[in-house]
This record gives C-alpha cells, structure tokens and sequence, in this order.
C-alpha cells in the first residue's frame, strides 16, 4: 500500500529487555533476519527500546531515513503501545502506522529452555508485524463535541446526590423522577442505621438544595422513553405525564385533597397501603415539588367525566390550579451523559407461601414495618397492629435472599435494619419479646457491629437457623406461630420479613431503550467491578445506587459522587476523542444485505438508500461513535463490505500468509 | 519534686533571691509599711526584709490586678484564693502561665486590714487573743473550705507543722543557691486540715441553707437585693469578671433616662436604677463555674448585700453540678468549655 | 508419526481477556510448546471463518481461536458469535475433509496463565497425534 | 388596638391564666419539626412565641435571664437530638449551659420555667406536645412571678 | 426608638385562605401600621406569586423602602425567593426578615383572636429585627484549579486520575518509592479472581503517564495550612540517592547490594522465667519426660492443683519445654478440661440453649452474677455453656457437678445461700 507515492520504508526494532529476551532468543540473528524482508529498510536493537535513549533511536530513523512503518519487537502491547504511539506522534508520524510483536511474554518468557525454537519463533512474530505494517494506513482520532448537560434518571437518595454533585460542578442538569416527589424509598425511611439518625434529616434539606438549584431542572411524574445518540450528543425522549394540575398555580395548601370525595379512600402506596389518601394527592407531607396530582386511575372525574355536579377538588381550589384536560407533554432533551440511578423493588413474598404473607396481616415486610414505626407513617409511629401493641415480635431473615433456587446474592443491609428495627420496639414496646432468625449476621459496615452488640445487649435473641432449614409461618385465632424447624415454635403477635432488593420489576423497558446490560441477578452491569465499577458498556452512561446492586444509604452517596464525577468527566474537558480503529464501510463492495447490522452490540449500524446514477443504492452506515471495534460485523460480511481500520481482513490475512511461507 | 524544712526567714531569702539572680522582675507580695501591712510590688531586693508574706490580712483578690499583664516574668505570694483565681483566669486566657511564679502558703483565715497589721498565721491561740478585742475573722473565712494551696509552682505548709515550715514544689530551680533542709511533711497534718474543714463546713452549711430560703420567695428576694444601687462595685472587684465591656455598659444595658420609657411599658413602672435582678442573675450565670468564694464581692458593696452567702449557695450548687473545684487544677477544663457525648440526661 | 513432526499451530487471540492470558503466562514463565503463533484481534468474533479455513487450506496443522469466557466479553457477545461461528468452520472443515480437531475454540480469561499453557500444550499433542495437515506445502524454509 | 392600649393579653375570657411563653427553634430540626406539625395540621396552644436561631447553642443564657426577669412566664429552648446537630457539637454545649442556668434558677424558685428539648425534622406531632406539655406546665406554676414587680 | 431613615415595608400574606381562614389579616396591618419605622404595610392573597412580589418591588422603587417584612409561610419556604425579588429591585437581600404566620400560626391555632394576636407578636418582633439590619455582601473567593492526593493506592490512583481526566492539574504524593499501595502486594481478587496486577498496573502506567498529574513518591506531606481553594501544603521529597532521571530500572545494581534483610525470628529468652512452687513444677515435667507429648498431661496435673492454669507456670512451661508460647495457649484455651481464669470453690453452668433460653434462662443467668456480686471473693464463678443435653428439664443450673433442673430465680436464691452466698 503506497504511503505517499513510493512504497513502505519499514523500520524494525528489535528490544533485548536486559535480559529477558535476549537471554532466550539470539536477538542478532532475528535482526539479522529482519533486513531481508521486503520494504524492511533499517533493523537494530537495543538493551531497552521502551527507554529514552532507546525511543531516540526510532524518532532518528524517521526523521533521518524517512522511515514511515515502525515495527518493534519487545514485551506485550498492553504494555507499551500507547509508549511507542507517543514516540511516533512525537517524531511527526502517524501513531497508527505502528505495530508490535511480542517477543518476550509469548516467547522468551515461554519457550526459556528452547532457545533455537524460540528464535524461530521470534522471526515468525516479526515477519508477520512486518507483513501486517506494510498493510497499515495512517488513521486521524476524531474529535466530537459534548453538550455541557447531564441527566440523571431516578429521584432516590442516589439519583439527589449525583444531580447536586454535577450541577455543583456548575454542569446543567436534567433530573427526571417517575413519581410525583423525589425522595425516593429513603422518604419511607424512619430512622437510619447505625447512627438512628431521622432519614427526614438527612434527606429533605437535599430534596429543597435540588429544587432551588439554578443548575438543576426537576421533571417530577415524567418518565424517559428514548433515548438516542451516542457518548457526549445523547436525545433524550422524556413524558411529562399529566398531573391534571397546573404546577405554576398550586401553592401546595392541600385543601383540594380534604374536599375530595375519596378522601382516605384510597390506598396509599407510600405507606405500603397501610395507610389511605385521597384521589388528589401529595406522596408525603415534605414532598418536592410540593405540587399536588391527580391519580388518573381512581379519580371519578377522569373516569366517569362527571363527579357530582362540579368536582369538589376543583371548588376548593383558590388558586383554580386544577385542570382536568390537562394532557401529557413529551420534551426533547440532548445531555452529554447520562446517570441510572433508578434504585430498587422489594422481594414479593407471595411468591413463597410458607411465610404467610398476604394471609395475616400479623405478617409484614421491613418496608411496611419502616412506615409503621415512622412518626410520619399511618399510626403516628406507635406500633401497633388491629389497634393493640404486639408484645411478641419475630423478624425473619433472607426472605428472597441468597436463595439458590432464586436470588443467590445478600441484599446486604437487611441484617442491619432488622437490628435497627428490633432496637426500636424495644424502645417502644415496653417488655416485647424480640427473636431473629438469622443466617449469618452480617454487620460489616462503620459502627456496624457496634450497633448489632448494642441491640443484642438489648436482650433481643438471636436464633441460627441454615438458609434452607424449612420455616413455616400460620395463622392461628388471632396470632401467627412461627414455626422453624430445629427451634421450637413462637406464638407471635407480629412477623416482620427482611425481604430481599431486586431490581425494580419494570426496569426491563429503561434497559433496552438506554441499551445497557443486565447481569444474571437482573441489576445493570458495570464494566468491570474494580477497573470501572460505575461506567456501563456504553460509553457515556453511568450507574449509581441499588440499580447497580444492593447497597446501603452511605454506599450509595459515595458511588453517586464517583458516578457524579466520572460522568462530569467527559462534558468538563468538552470534546471526546474517539478510537479510530472502529468499523468503516467499503462502499463499492457493500450491497446492503444488512447482514452485518444484527449481530453489532451497540447498534452502531444503520441501513440507508441513496440515488447513485439513476438507481436506489441501499449500504450500511457506520455510527463513529458508537461502534466500539469489536469487529464482529467485518467477521460476518461474506464480501469485505466492512472493516474495522488497524485489523482489516486483508491485514490479518496478510499475517496469516506471512506466517505460513506464503509470499 | 521536693519538700523542704523552712523557716520564716528562708522565705524572704526565697524572694530576694528570686530578685537578685534576675529570675523575675518583681514579687507582689505582703509588706510593712510604718504602721501597717499591704500588698505591694517589689523590684528592690534591699526591700525584701519589710515583706510580711504569712499575714493574715485580706484587702481585694490580688488576681485582679494581674489581668493581661505585660510583665517579663513576676513572682506572687498570695494566699489560696487568690492563686485559685490566677488558675482559673490563666484557663481563661487572662493571664499567661508562662510568665509568673505562683507561691501560696496555708491560710488559717484572714480579718480586715483596717482591724490590725499582724504578720504572723492566726492560729488557734493568736485567734483567741483576737476575738478577745473584738477582731473576728472575714466572714468569708468562716466558711472557706479551700484553705490549702492549689497546684501552683512553690505551696508552703503551716497547718499541722510543728515548727517552721514546709515548703513543696515541683522545679527546684527556683530554689537554687538557698540548700534548704530535705524535709517530711508530717503525719498529723492531715488530720489538722480534717478538723478545720469540719468546722468550716458547719458554718457554710448554715449560711447556705439561710440564703437559701431567703432567695426561694419573691418577697425575700426583693428583700436581699432591695438595696442594691447597681453601683458594680461588687464586678469591679469579683477576679473573675473580666469582660473589658460589659453588657451593663452597653446601650442595651445602661439605659439612658428616655430609653427606660421603652422598658418602664412592660411592667407599667420600673425601678430606677433598672434591672437590678437581671444584673445579679447575669453574674451567677458568668461567674458561678469559677468563683473562688472568696468574699471581696460582699466587702466592696457599700449596702451590704449578703453576696457571700449568695456565691456560697450558686457557685457551690453549679460546680458541684460539674464535679468541678474551681482554680484547684490547672489541666482540669473549664466545665462550660467542653461537654460529654452522653451526660445530664435529666437536663433532656 | 514421527516424533520430529512440529506443528504449527495459528492462534488468535482477543486483545482483553485471551492475550492478556498469554501475557500473564510468559510473566509467570509458564512453559508451553514453541508451535503456536499468536495474532492479536480485538475480539474473539473479529475472525472471519475464511480466515481460518485459509490457514488451514494453506499448510497451518492447527487453528486455535482464543476468546473471552461467556459473559466476560469486552463487547458484550462477541465470543458467543464466534462460538455459533466454530460450528459453521467445522461443518465446512468436514466437506474440505480435514481433521475438525485440528480446529478449536478454547475461552482463557486475563487471569488464567496456567491455563493457557495447558490449552496449548493439549492442542499440539493431539496436532501431534493428528501429523502434519495434508495441505502442508513446503514452507519458506527459514 | 394601638400600641397605648396594647394590654398584655393576660387572661382569656373565662379568666383562667395564659402563660406568654418565649421559645428558641433551631433552624435544622425542631424549627422543620414546627413547619411539619404546620403541614400536618397538629393543634397545640398558641402562648409560645418562636425564635428562630440557626443552633440551640446560639441561645445566650443572658437572653432567658431577661425574659424571666422581664416577665416571661416560661421559656422553651428546642434543638436537634444529641448526634444529629447540624453543627456537630451545637447541642452538647447547649446541654451543659441550659443546666448550669437551670441549677442557679432553683435557687430563685424559676427553674421550672425553663425547658430544653430535642425535636427532629420529621418529629411534628411531638412538636406540638413539646408546646402543649410546656404551656399545661406554666399554667399549673402560674404567672411568673416578676411579671408585676418592678422594685428589683 | 425610632431611628430616622429607617423605612420598613411590611406584607402580609393571605395564602389564598390558609392565613386568612384564622388570622384576621387587615387587624395584622392595621396594627403594624402603628409601629415605629414602619413606612407602608399592605395584605395580598399570594405574596410569593409574581404580582405580590411586585407588589415590593414597586414599592422599593416608589417608597424607597429599605427593610423588607413578609410575614407568610416558613422561611425555608420562600426565603430564597423573596431575597432575589428584593435583590432585583435593588436592594440589599440581607435588608428583609420573614416571619412565620402560617405554618407556626394560622395552621396550628384555631382560636382566631388568639392566633391573630400572635400573629401580631410575630410580625412586630419582625420588624423590630428588620431595623436593625444592615446589608452584607457575599463575598467570592477565587479556588487555585488544582487538586492534591495524598497516598497512591487503589484509592488515590482513581481518584487523581478521574480529576486529571477533568481537565484539572493533580499532584499525587506517596510516601513509599512506588505507587500501587496494598493491592499491589495481592494476588488475586475477589469475586472475579482477576489478577490484581492486571487490574492495578495499567491504572499505575496512566498515573504515571497522565500530562495532568504530578507524580511525587517516595514524599511526604509535611504541612498543610490555607482554605477551601487556597490550600498551601508543604512536602518533603525524601532522598532515594538515586538520579530518578537516569534510571531505567534494569535492577543490575540488586545483584551486586551486600544487604540482603532477612525477616527477624523473634531470639529465645536466656534465663528461665520466675515461677511459683517451681520444685513441683520441675517435679511434674520429670515425671511425664518419658511420654512422647509430656505437655498435655503436664497441664492436667497443674490445671487440678491450682483450679487453673496459672500464666507463669505456662511461660516457665514454654521455656522448659523449648515449646513455643503461643502454641501452649492454643491448647490451654481449646480443651473443656482446662481454665485460664481462677474457678469459683462452687463453679456455676447456666444453659443458654433455645430449650433453656424459652423457659427464662436468662434471668436465672442473672440472678447468679447477683448472687456472685454479693458472695465472698473466689466462692462462685459462672460460665453460661451452649446447651448441656438435658432440654426437657431446662432451664438447667450445674453447680460443680450437681445437676439442678427446672430451676427459677428464687430457686437459685436457695442453692446458694445454701452454698455461703448471703
């Protein structure tokens, strides 16, 4: 392939790595070898070609004897490529007319007792990258612009925190929440472990920094329904769903919600249905926005078109906010990356019967517990169950949780807010007997296991149990008996399931319209736990909170200022350069069979038509940024109609050839 | 670390050493002048034999006079209360450690300068003597339980020493060029302070639970602070008030005749001068963590107003709320300084 | 066949997971047969069918594909194409009646060295027991 | 009602006594326990008249001290539950200087006059018993005493 | 006192009827009307919309008002959004108070005469504050774009990466020559079993190669003064006596260094440690000398004659024996047979097993260290044991060997006053 007109002057360079390579392979003898191939125009080598004086080496040769392929022949290309591109680059050549042959770890680190093979080895190596550089073509990194906007998905505790953190970086961000408020399942919290300090604390002045935010825009009851583009110019679909209030009139009195006619009819999903609402509500009394809605699915109007001779909400309305007519309103957002922060779903218990849940109301989930001890909650705080406080309480552990058959994961915060529960009914309750069930405690946090010895100091008794021993809860006049096996039955007049996290049951939608994996337990895949636990496979897109994984309240704030951060990344340095070794259609070969577009995982290919000379032409287009360079499109073409630029068909094939004696 | 035999002349050698190796500036100490006794500072070794350190008299705290001073380095010989006060205004920040030399002796309680110029401790007998011409002692003595010397730098002890002294310190250096006698301090001096504090503790109790039931009803109150013409001499005098502006100086507190029209609505009239109970309360409020009791509130108020027993009851009441004995240690921290994670539950 | 045969074996290796594995098997000086020679690919599903019945067409005695384990790849699926791939190459290797042992698709992960050795060494026993490929021509002799 | 004739609303109409109680609300908590027992609509009597301040420990004990002085029949200081004051310590402090007052007051007879309490932002119906228990208190003690002596 | 130039504008607020419903608001503005400074005060149905914020604002402009009241719902509400309507008519945002009459007042208190007083209370303390304040200015201070990471672990390498990746100048020191902190000495990690090094090195070339980030090992911070932006911090490069410039790490100089540091095994104490009845000691190892593993059976013997295993009688023990300490420990703390605390005459087991524990083992548990708190010096010990087998008669008490079922609390009282307990 001509560079500028003549043909490749190939320059190799062969490395003894002290003695690592040169121990095993006769380094002259491979040097010597490597002047006889074709367009090999200067071969030496050196003690340490990674050194300085060793890359001066290379940039002489360029510059002096127009050398315009570079081979080198050392360690492993993970190791030094990005060194010997720079060295290119530096010297005024295209950093990706370069190729290395791994002499040392695939050969004289392999093969040490070999010493003959080896060298032969070595040559084979080298004639193939000098086979392969002959074939490479300079290629230029792309630079594309970002939009200095991020979003965040999901109005939890973790989706609050990354948007304060972003905006602080004085970056526009777009914060979208499904309900009504944010505040997410941290709202439903009482109190936090270990420090029991009120959740409300912590969580509402953040709610109110995110509203008066001048950085952050919050789309409350509004969800995302697609989103295109790729790292740095993502469009983003979001639905505003209609609340049937004007949110520019409402001041948030309330006084719609006490003339409604369902008023306290209505089951409360903030409280677990333990409580009831009006059709006309607000999710909890510090919601933000403190803007009321109307439940579409229950209010008479919306269903019958006539509620009494005027809606009563609507009369009680000084600041006539409401609006039946009001319809759904769909924006077009575009943001430079994008924060999951969707949070979590509870385990059903139904789906196990032997727990009884759903059968007595003596038996509850911690969540529902949560609403039941908060003073915000349905009783005021005072537990208490068909109107009497339960003297003998029994909280099982791993309902959902590492269950082989199941979910095979810890949920890892229930054994802590078991024991924060216990802890407050025996400050409630005064002389309740407290039993646990438990596996293994697992109480590994800061001030974790200080917290579950002062509980047990409290007199709560701790009962072992295997995972898989059979429990069985049932009613019996009045009270549940908890009967496990190995232990003797409980007569109980309150069991509280720690039921497991799982990623929330609808997540299915938001997964495939942001293309992000899942992995077997259904949470969002981070690239790499350790290399890059908050980014997922698309670039651009990041995680934060219980989607990723269950994790509690301080895990979660720290991984969403990593996720703040790595996402802030991108839109603070303004451009993105992208990898130019990725896909490129060869126009006159492709024939649009589109054969190639099913198999891309990052739907980097698109089918188009254009008139060429009369006809319809149909091809493939290449999305530059979005293709990652696998290559697997350029496996599938039956007719090199796509390449991946630096491992081209022809440049493997040209190692191939090289490597088997055929010229 | 030593405690040596002393007598009353090794003490003035002690001080006029103290001035002639240049080891301080100057001594306040007690001195004679023709006829009587008082507290002076002296930079003159030569003046040293007119100092009478052991005399019981007792004219204002001397602590007071030691606020934010600008000394190199001075020596002071005072007695307990007024090195408990130099204690607490040194954790205060009013005074630097670093620049006195705190001597304290035994104190077997004081009487009022204008009533004689004796130079020697009262003991029982001289005491005796005493009351046979009518002298007794400061009313604040009568119920002083702090009479031995707090941690300061050189302590002398004559309660229950046979004869001459002993004298106690952590940094002999001080001492250098005296070679003072090695010496014990003797078995029976404890039990010597035991029987004064008994004596001491009758009295307070009395005093204590008198004031007590005069302050409890608002007539008896009214009665205790009727007099008072908010003539401040008592903060003037208290070491512990130390405040370069108080509130009562300020706008706020020192009405002007047309300002107290403002005031006078509230109640429909007001006393004049005005806030007269404010004023004393406020004091408790400041002083009670580091009072020394030692009475020269009560002698500087020209009403008699029975501040003794007041200080006795409010100081007594909120230091022991701190298990805290004012002035005594220099490391122990002041109460409303710091604060413990869980503690005063009953408070809230 | 006779001992002295040494086969040559074509391996290509996914750059994330497979090479990186023969990187940390020449770091731990894991000792494996000299047959194979590594070419570098992004992915395991990077390699063209051809490209592999081209090597074996043309003399290689062996093709090794090294890719990511399931669920580890780099590019989501990649080794699971060249998986459905592997079949397609050896139906087409019985109609050209080779060996379909004389193909294989092993997946070796960043952190298995050791592993890679004995795939290695595996392969180039059972090449060996295969003899030479009957397209062998005679090489560029070195 | 002008200024002249404002008459300190001592007695209601049935003439039993209304305390006129002063109240200190830390900015963090108890003032947010006070907007939610507002929000949620929690009745309690009207006789403690709030001050916000950002922490309890800002309260000067000088400030109770001319309340009582000046005829204030009850004061009520409310912080943030020891641990979770916005300021980290605020509250200790607080603690140790409400307690000393308090123990000089109980010579004076006026230390039941004085409350401290903790409420939480999320706390609005203990708000409003905080307020009820306070003024039911100062009912029973009756009107302060200096609230009409003027000699001292 | 009124200080002229002072002019004071007061709103009260309706909140459509939230205020109104129990504050008589035009008695509220009647009576401020009346107080000292107050310049204009004016009632409107929604203070925080847009015409009630105009409202001050023409206000400001037409009066020169320069202290702003609203008395409406919580400051942490609208404080915010009334200081920007102030700001932008031009006056100072500290110039404006906002009292609460709505949800400390009107939504709290039915009694409407009550609550309006109240509200008069609250709106006249208002502005005797408002009066008093003056205008502050928020200050900005410029922040030196640069970051500092003290320690290059895992943790310091990602987080001076993701800054410099942001575009900002980071400085990482690390105090040993190399980074790679403790997960450089690791092997594997879990749950993935990749290797460390193939998760850490890569991390650790870009570090080193970032144009961003300063690279100071084998330094340490020594002093840090200056605040959020203004850091100044001093550290010392500590002397490696090598060119950092010229060496290319080919490790030739290692072969040659005299020093090889091996680990320190800890030396054997010369002279035999003190012990008591050291005769019978001495005694007790001849007699068991010829059994092949004499420590056991040594053990039992002192355990028996002392009640337990006394500490100088296992190191003099160890020393004798040439067996390390610790593995001794290990036996004497592993057998049932042998106690390293001092046993009671009458040694006490209580069963906390589930039988025993349902049937209020606990409280006998309690009732014994009572008991043991109040009984003489050595009488009584206790050792609370996992299950003793004998379920149906639980709960269980064991007193030395006696076995005593179904026992209750004043049961125990007896057992052991019996036994010289008071």
């Amino acid at each position: 392939m001509k560079l500028n007109g003549e043909s490749p002057k190939i320059g190799v360079y062969i490395c003894e790595c002290g003695i690592n390579i040169s121990a095993t392979v006769n380094v002259e003898k491979v040097v010597e070898y490597a002047r006889t191939l074709p367009n090999v125009t200067v071969s030496r080598y050196y003690k340490y070609m990674c050194s300085d004086p060793g890359q001066a080496l290379i940039k002489k040769d360029i510059k002096e004897l127009g050398v315009d392929r570079v081979v080198v022949a050392s360690c492993s290309p993970r190791m030094h490529e990005p060194t010997f591109r720079a060295v290119l680059e530096d010297a005024g050549l295209n950093p990706y007319c370069f190729e290395m042959a791994n002499i040392r770890e695939h050969c004289s680190w392999a093969h040490a007792h070999e010493k003959e093979k080896a060298t032969e080895k070595a040559k084979d190596l080298v004639r193939m990258a000098v086979a392969k550089a002959k074939l490479l073509r300079p290629l230029e990194k792309k630079e594309v612009p970002v939009i200095r906007t991020a979003l965040v998905i999901g109005g939890g505790i973790s989706g609050i925190q990354a948007a304060l953190e972003v905006a602080n970086k004085g970056i526009k961000t777009y914060l979208v929440e499904r309900s009504p408020s944010i505040g997410g399942r941290m709202a439903q919290l009482d109190k936090t472990f270990p420090t029991l300090d009120c959740s409300a604390c912590i969580l509402t002045p953040k709610m109110v920094d995110v509203a008066r935010h001048p950085d952050i825009e919050l789309l409350t009851y509004s969800i995302v329904e697609k989103v295109d583009g790729y790292i740095g110019n993502f469009k983003v679909t979001v639905r505003k769903k209609a609340r049937y209030v004007d949110i520019d009139k409402c001041v948030g009195c309330g006084r719609c919600a006490e003339a409604c006619r369902l008023k306290g009819r209505v089951d409360d999903e903030f409280n677990e249905n333990l409580g009831k609402r009006s059709a006309i509500y607000v999710p909890f009394p510090q919601a933000v926005p403190l803007k009321y809605t109307i439940d579409p699915n229950k209010c008479i109007y919306l269903k019958t078109g006539k509620c009494g001779e005027f809606p009563p909400c609507k009369k009680a309305c000084e600041a006539n906010a409401i609006n039946h007519e009001q319809k759904d309103e769909v924006v077009e957002l575009d943001v430079g990356t994008i924060i999951v922060a969707t949070g979590y779903d509870l385990f059903d218990p139904t789906e196990k019967p032997e727990y009884g849940y759903g059968k007595s109301n003596r038996v509850i989930t911690g969540l529902e517990f949560e609403r039941l001890v908060s003073s915000s909650g349905p009783t005021g705080g005072h537990i208490e169950i068909d109107g009497k406080e339960p003297k003998k309480v029994v909280f099982i552990q791993c309902v959902g949780s590492r269950d082989r058959k199941g979910n095979e994961y810890c949920s890892r915060v229930c054994c802590m807010y078991t024991a924060k529960h216990a802890h407050l009914v025996r400050e409630k309750v005064r002389g309740a007997e407290l039993t646990v069930y438990y596996t293994d405690v697992r109480a590994f946090g800061k001030g974790f296991e200080e917290f579950y010895n002062r509980v047990k100091d409290e007199g709560i008794s701790y009962m072992r149990r295997e995972l898989d021993d059979p429990i069985e809860v049932v009613e019996k006049d009045g009270k549940v008996v908890v009967k496990a096996d190995g232990h003797p039955d409980i007569e109980a007049d309150l069991v509280v399931l720690a039921t497991a996290i799982i990623q929330r049951k609808d997540i299915g939608g938001l997964a495939k319209v942001l293309r992000i994996s899942q992995g077997a337990d259904r949470f969002f895949l981070e690239v790499h736990p350790k290399l890059r636990p908050m980014d997922t496979a698309t670039r651009g897109i990041f995680l934060a909170g219980c989607c990723q994984g269950p994790k509690d309240i301080p895990d979660t704030v720290a991984q969403a200022s990593g996720a703040a951060a790595r996402a802030a990344i991108p839109i603070l340095h303004g451009k993105i350069d992208l990898d130019p070794q990725t896909s490129e259609v060869i126009d006159k070969n492709c024939d649009g069979c589109a054969y190639c577009i099913d198999p891309c995982p990052y739907k980097a290919l698109t089918l188009i038509e254009y008139m060429r000379d009369g006809a319809i032409k149909k091809t493939v287009e290449a999305n530059e940024a979005l293709c990652q360079g696998c290559g697997v499109c350029q496996a599938t073409c039956p007719k090199q109609g796509i390449i991946v630029r630096g491992f081209t068909l022809e440049q493997i094939s040209a190692m191939v050839q090289a490597l088997l004696g055929v010229t | 670390m030593g405690s040596y035999k002393i007598n009353k002349g090794d003490i003035q050698r002690l001080l006029e050493n103290l001035l002639k190796r240049g080891l301080v500036e100057g001594i306040l100490v007690q001195s004679k002048g023709e006829k009587d006794i008082f507290t002076t500072l002296i930079t003159d070794p030569g003046l040293i034999n007119t100092t009478a350190p052991l005399a019981p008299l007792f004219s204002s705290n001397s602590a007071k006079y030691l606020r934010n001073n600008g000394f190199k380095n001075i020596a002071v010989f005072v007695k307990p209360c007024e090195a408990r006060a130099i204690n607490e205004l040194i954790k205060l920040n009013q005074i630097r450690s670093d620049n006195i030399l705190v001597i304290s002796a035994d104190c077997h309680g004081t009487i009022d300068p204008k009533d004689g110029a004796i130079s020697e401790p009262l003991t029982k007998a001289k005491r005796k003597e005493l009351e046979g011409k009518g002298i007794s002692l400061r009313k604040a003595c009568t119920v002083c339980e702090h009479f031995t010397p707090p941690e300061v730098d050189i302590s002398i002890m004559t309660i229950g020493i046979d004869e001459g002294y002993i004298l106690v310190t952590d940094n002999d250096e001080p001492l250098e060029g005296l070679d003072l006698e090695k010496g014990e301090v003797p078995k029976g001096r404890d039990a010597e302070i035991e029987k004064m504090l008994k004596e001491r503790s009758e009295n307070k109790e009395k005093m204590v639970s008198e004031i007590r039931r005069k302050l409890s009803s608002v007539g008896s109150l009214t009665e205790v602070l009727k007099n008072c013409i908010r003539c401040d001499n008592c903060r003037e005098m208290c070491p512990i008030c130390y405040c370069k502006e108080c509130y009562f100086e300020t706008p706020l507190g020192d009405l002007k005749t047309d300002e107290m029209l403002y005031q006078a609505v509230i109640k429909g009239a007001l006393r004049v001068p005005p806030d007269i109970l404010f004023y004393h309360l406020t004091r408790n409020m400041h002083v009670a963590s580091s009072c020394v009791e030692c009475g020269a509130c009560e002698e500087a108020c020209p009403r008699d107003l029975p501040l003794l027993a007041l200080w006795k009851a409010i100081a007594g009441d909120v230091q022991a709320l701190f298990k805290y004995a004012s002035g005594m240690k220099g490391d122990e921290p002041l109460p409303l300084a710091g604060f413990k994670e869980s503690e005063l539950e009953e408070v809230k | 066949m006779s001992d002295d045969f040494e086969p040559l074996i074509v391996t290509f290796c996914c750059n994330w997971c497979s090479y990186a594995g023969a990187d940390l098997a020449g770091t731990s000086r894991v000792q494996y047969p000299p047959n194979i020679r590594i070419i570098r690919v992004m992915c395991s599903g990077m390699v063209h069918p051809n490209l592999v019945i081209d090597a074996l067409m043309k003399g290689a005695d062996g093709v090794l594909i090294c890719g990511c384990h399931p669920g580890d790849c780099h590019y989501l699926e990649g080794n699971l194409t060249a998986e459905k791939r592997a079949e397609a190459i050896r139906l087409m290797l019985e109609d050209l009646g080779i060996e379909t042992e004389r193909f294989r698709l092993e997946w070796v992960s960043a952190s298995e060295g050791q592993r890679f050795g004995k795939v290695v060494k595996d392969m180039v026993e059972q090449i060996k027991t295969l003899g030479p490929s009957p397209y062998r021509t005679q090489r560029m002799t070195q | 009602m002008t200024k002249k004739e404002e008459k300190v609303i001592e007695m209601d109409e049935k003439g039993d006594f209304e305390p006129k109680i002063l109240g200190f609300l830390c900015n963090w908590c108890s003032y947010a326990g006070a907007d939610l027992a507002g929000v949620s609509r929690y009745q309690y009597p009207p006789n403690v008249q709030c001050i916000r301040v950002m922490c309890s420990s800002r309260v000067d004990p000088m400030w109770i001290l001319k309340a009582l002085t000046d005829g204030a029949d009850g004061v009520l200081i409310a912080g943030c539950h020891p641990g979770d004051c916005h300021y980290v310590e605020g509250n200790y402090r607080t603690r140790r200087r409400i307690a000393a007052l308090k123990k000089i007051l109980e010579n004076y007879g006026l230390s039941d006059r004085v409350f401290l309490e903790w409420v939480s932002a999320s706390e609005g119906k203990k708000f409003a018993e905080v307020i009820t228990k306070v003024t039911n208190a100062i009912k029973e003690l009756g009107p302060n005493p200096y609230k009409k002596r003027w000699e001292i | 006192m009124s200080d002229e130039g002072v002019k004071v504008g007061v709103y009260v607020c309706e909140c459509g009827i939230n205020i109104s419903a129990t504050v008589d608001v035009e008695k509220v503005v009647e009576y401020v009307k009346s107080l000292p400074n107050v310049k204009i005060a004016r009632h409107y149905k929604y203070m925080c919309s847009d015409p009630g914020q105009q409202l001050i604002k023409n206000d400001i402009k037409e009066l020169n008002i320069d202290k702003v009241v609203v008395a409406s719902c919580s400051p942490r509400m609208h404080e915010n959004t009334f200081r920007n309507a102030v700001e932008e008519a031009g006056l100072n945002p500290y110039c404006f108070e906002m009292t609460n009459i709505r949800e400390q007042c009107s939504w709290v208190h039915k009694d409407r005469e009550k609550a309006t007083a109240k509200a008069i209370d609250f709106v006249s303390a208002a502005v005797a504050r408002a009066s008093l304040l003056e205008p502050l200015e928020k200050r900005k201070i410029n922040v030196t774009p640069t970051a500092l990471v003290i320690g290059a672990g895992i943790a310091g390498i990602q987080a001076a990466l993701d800054i410099a990746d942001s575009g900002y100048k980071t400085y990482l020191v690390e105090r040993t020559p190399s980074v790679g902190g403790r997960m450089a000495q690791l092997d594997k990690t879990f749950p993935t079993l990749d290797c460390s090094a193939c998760i850490l090195t890569p991390k650790m070339v870009d570090v080193a190669r970032h144009s961003n980030i300063e690279l100071l090992t084998y330094s340490e911070v020594t002093d840090i003064d200056g605040y959020v932006g203004n850091f100044k911090v001093k550290v010392k490069m500590k002397a490696r006596s090598i060119d950092v410039s010229k060496c290319t790490g080919c490790a030739v100089c290692i072969e040659n260094c005299p020093v090889t540091l091996q680990p320190q095994i800890p030396k054997k104490p010369e002279k035999a440690p003190a012990v008591r009845d050291k005769g019978y000691i001495d005694e007790l190892i001849a007699k068991h000398s010829h059994h092949p593993a004499p420590l056991v059976q040594i053990m039992l013997d002192v355990n028996k004659k002392y009640r337990y295993l006394p500490r100088d009688v296992l190191e003099y023990l160890s020393f004798k024996l040439d067996i390390p300490f610790s593995t001794i420990y290990r036996a004497a703390t592993f057998y049932k047979a042998f106690n390293i605390e001092l046993r009671g005459k009458y040694h006490i087991r209580v069963c906390m097993g589930t039988g025993c524990h349902v049937r209020g083992a606990r409280n006998i548990a309690d009732m014994v260290r009572d008991k043991i708190a109040g009984a003489k010096e050595g009488l009584f010990s206790l050792e609370t044991v996992n299950c003793l087998g004998t379920c149906a008669l639980g709960p269980i008490m064991i007193v030395n060997e006696e076995v005593h079922g179904n026992m209750s609390v004043d049961k125990v009282d007896d057992i052991l006053s019996s036994l010289g307990g008071e």
